[in-house]
């Protein structure tokens, strides 16, 4: 088997999947280094649930604001044309399917884009976030997270055995070794990694993948 | 009658034991430090909290987690009661584990919802955030232009503690950047807002274009200046 | 019979009903009159519904700007302290209880406090405007009318025969005869206008009219 | 792609028949009576209009009157549907005594919150307004905290026309003073909301502190210039 990918590359794919002229939450974690990626002759826009519409790149140290910081309490800074709003306006603006994609972490996903990522099995409790609103709102969920749990378990399964955070949102699915699309039928592969072969994903996915037309990795992107 | 208390202490002073606060605030930003601070020296019992973040943890060290800890608090409503790392176990999630305290968990945009709705006379509401999820146990469930739908309720409470930038001294109120939040809606949704301002100005030193909480909302203001 | 009072002498008798340190909303056309009659140490800040929190006086022949007007679609100018909000904002006021009073016109009022006050019985439509929402919202409905119709009929009535815009709504009437007020049994009638006794005002009145402790309108005011 | 559009008539273009169209402004102020002169004059029919005043005779002659007088309405969602003095027949009131356009009539508050609902993905509300009257009429009543209420559904649109004092390229918009009033809301509730703006600055010209209506709501803007 190859090796895994960075969280820096798998945040590089998923930034080709941003169009330009689009609107995009990030959430808490991982999927913030997405802003990163894009490339300069795409216009996207970043939205933090806290009530930012157009988050630039972090604060450089020494110039970070008091009051301006993303979802995640990092300091942040802004772009050109962004606006604040508050925590109401910024949920219409998720629930009301104004944005066009959110990437989020996840624990789980299932073969039906069910999914879990807001609390561990066995926990008294966990945290929503606006975890629950984005999977519910956005035009198109991507999830980015790695393929299988520290433990080597899939997180890819047939049924989310999490709490679920909503059923049958996730359009795309970009791990550190694949890249899974969510189709009418299952689960569809549509790229290994570089050094991965489509039997290997197989192997550590639990729901079987349907294979069509797999293509490697875009690495130029790097 | 006016609104500017000279201290915190003061404006606090009448919140008793199994009142009902809202604070304001998101991470440490827009989070009335200052009036949490004199909330737990005044030190009332059994108080509900209603918060976007309990589960502490970021970089403010001020923040609801001093409540908890004092053993202040019976219930909390919030959105994130674990932190960052899921193995982390939060003060919050301990004092739950321990029978103390009882958690409401609400998804974000429900939260802020259901604090509009308190403050806008809205009874109750149709979302489809939580459907077919624990967030959605016990809850009706109705099928609204075609897709499933929960019923939530609005939230209203005793006492507001906010934070704005700016006031006047009639108590309209202006935030700055990412520091508004759940500030505005949390103004409209008690019987007392209390407002911990930065900078306070003379009537007609705000612009009425520009005033992002109506006067109307808020009954009492500390100016205490910029502090973390 | 005395004179039915002017306009101007019902706001005067309104506006001292508004206590200091309040929010007030005046209903479009004769309740708009009362702003001019409060008293110069009294703080009242009206909204209006279009979206003003501190509406001031009229504007000024000349000095009218094109973006600032009441609900009623005058020129008016605004308050020290005022502030500008959306529609959606400017009802959340009203329904949630926010503002301390109301005075709205009516065409009828029954015993029980019912108002009706947005459509003429056999008419195709009518308009709600603001009215159901003040009257549902606001702490104190007072209501500014006539005494009786322009054809000498009461609009006092037993039961409104008029589409109600509320049930059981109102607190006060000042009309141009008389202060009534509603409680728990009925209509109790507070204050005469001068030249005009508790049998006249019954006699223009359909309901039974409760006289406990009837004063003469303080003239005073104006 | 620009959102900037140079002609209102380009701006209304694919207006068809049968859309749902809100208008924003209150009496004439906020109107969008550029984009509204334009509508007529592309002549869509069987449209759908959703607007706080639909009953003429306010000061600004340009309003969604010229709409109806031109055969191309329905129906019709509104508050106010009669003008001022109840004796006089608006020309809505005549359309509708002809049988020509069907009235919606809504209390103005619960109009606002049926808009903003749609924009903000919420499928339906219980409110106190309008209980034991006409405008609950066939609609669901519930004992919510105490207090009957009426369900109201979302509104949403196809376009919305609205009228901003400034804008920025991307579509960020301000508006002033009263004139704010359905604008904003209604921004939020349609698939291509079209803004009319006195005023165009270039990105960053506008304080994102200041923004009333952030641009993802907006997908195209008509600079006018300040016409009544």
């Amino acid at each position: 088997m190859g090796e895994m990918m960075s969280d820096e590359i798998m945040a590089q794919r998923v930034a080709l999947e941003l169009s330009g002229d689009c609107f995009v939450n990030l959430g808490i974690g991982m999927p913030m280094l997405v802003s990163n990626h894009i490339g300069t002759g795409k216009q996207v826009m970043f939205q933090a649930e806290n009530g930012i519409l157009g988050v630039g790149p972090r604060a450089e140290p020494g110039m970070e604001d008091k009051d301006l910081g993303n979802a995640g309490d990092e300091h942040v800074t802004v772009s050109a044309g962004a606006s604040f709003m508050d925590s109401a306006t910024a949920f219409d603006m998720i629930r009301g399917g104004h944005l066009d994609a959110t990437v989020l972490g996840a624990f789980q996903v299932s073969q039906k884009g069910d999914l879990a990522n807001w609390k561990l099995p066995g926990r008294k409790l966990g945290s929503y976030g606006g975890a629950m609103d984005l999977a519910a709102g956005a035009r198109k969920v991507i999830v980015m997270m790695k393929h299988v749990t520290n433990d080597g378990l899939p997180r890819i399964v047939r049924e989310c055995s999490y709490p679920l955070t909503a059923k049958n949102c996730v359009s795309l699915i970009v791990t550190d070794i694949a890249v899974i699309k969510v189709v009418d039928d299952g689960l569809e592969l549509c790229e290994t990694a570089p050094g991965w072969t489509p039997a290997q994903v197989q192997q550590l996915t639990e729901p079987q993948l349907i294979v069509r037309n797999v293509s490697s990795w875009p690495l130029s992107v790097s | 009658m006016s609104k500017v208390f000279e201290s915190c202490a003061e404006a606090v002073a009448d919140i008793g034991d199994g009142a009902t606060v809202m604070v304001g605030g998101f991470t440490g930003r827009g989070t009335p430090s200052r009036l949490l601070l004199a909330l737990r020296e005044k030190g009332p019992k059994n108080l509900t909290i209603v918060r976007n973040d309990a589960s502490g943890g970021w970089k403010n060290p001020i923040d609801v987690d001093i409540l908890i800890e004092a053993g202040m608090v019976r219930k909390v409503v919030t959105c994130f009661a674990v932190f960052g790392s899921p193995k982390k176990v939060s003060l919050l999630e301990r004092a739950a584990m321990d029978g103390l305290v009882d958690v409401e968990l609400v998804p974000q945009g429900t939260l802020a919802e259901r604090i509009r709705a308190g403050g806008a006379g809205i009874g109750a509401f149709y979302t489809p955030v939580g459907v077919g999820t624990e967030a959605a146990a016990g809850k009706e469930v109705r099928v609204i232009g075609g897709r499933e739908m929960i019923l939530e309720h609005a939230l209203k409470a005793d006492f507001s503690l906010i934070k704005a930038h700016r006031a006047d001294t009639l108590g309209n109120l202006v935030y700055r950047m990412s520091a508004r939040n759940f500030n505005p809606i949390m103004a409209m949704a008690s019987r007392t807002t209390i407002a911990e301002v930065e900078n306070l100005v003379d009537v007609g030193g705000i612009d009425p274009d520009e005033v992002m909480t109506p006067c109307v909302f808020v009954r009492r203001i500390v100016p205490t200046g910029k502090v973390a």
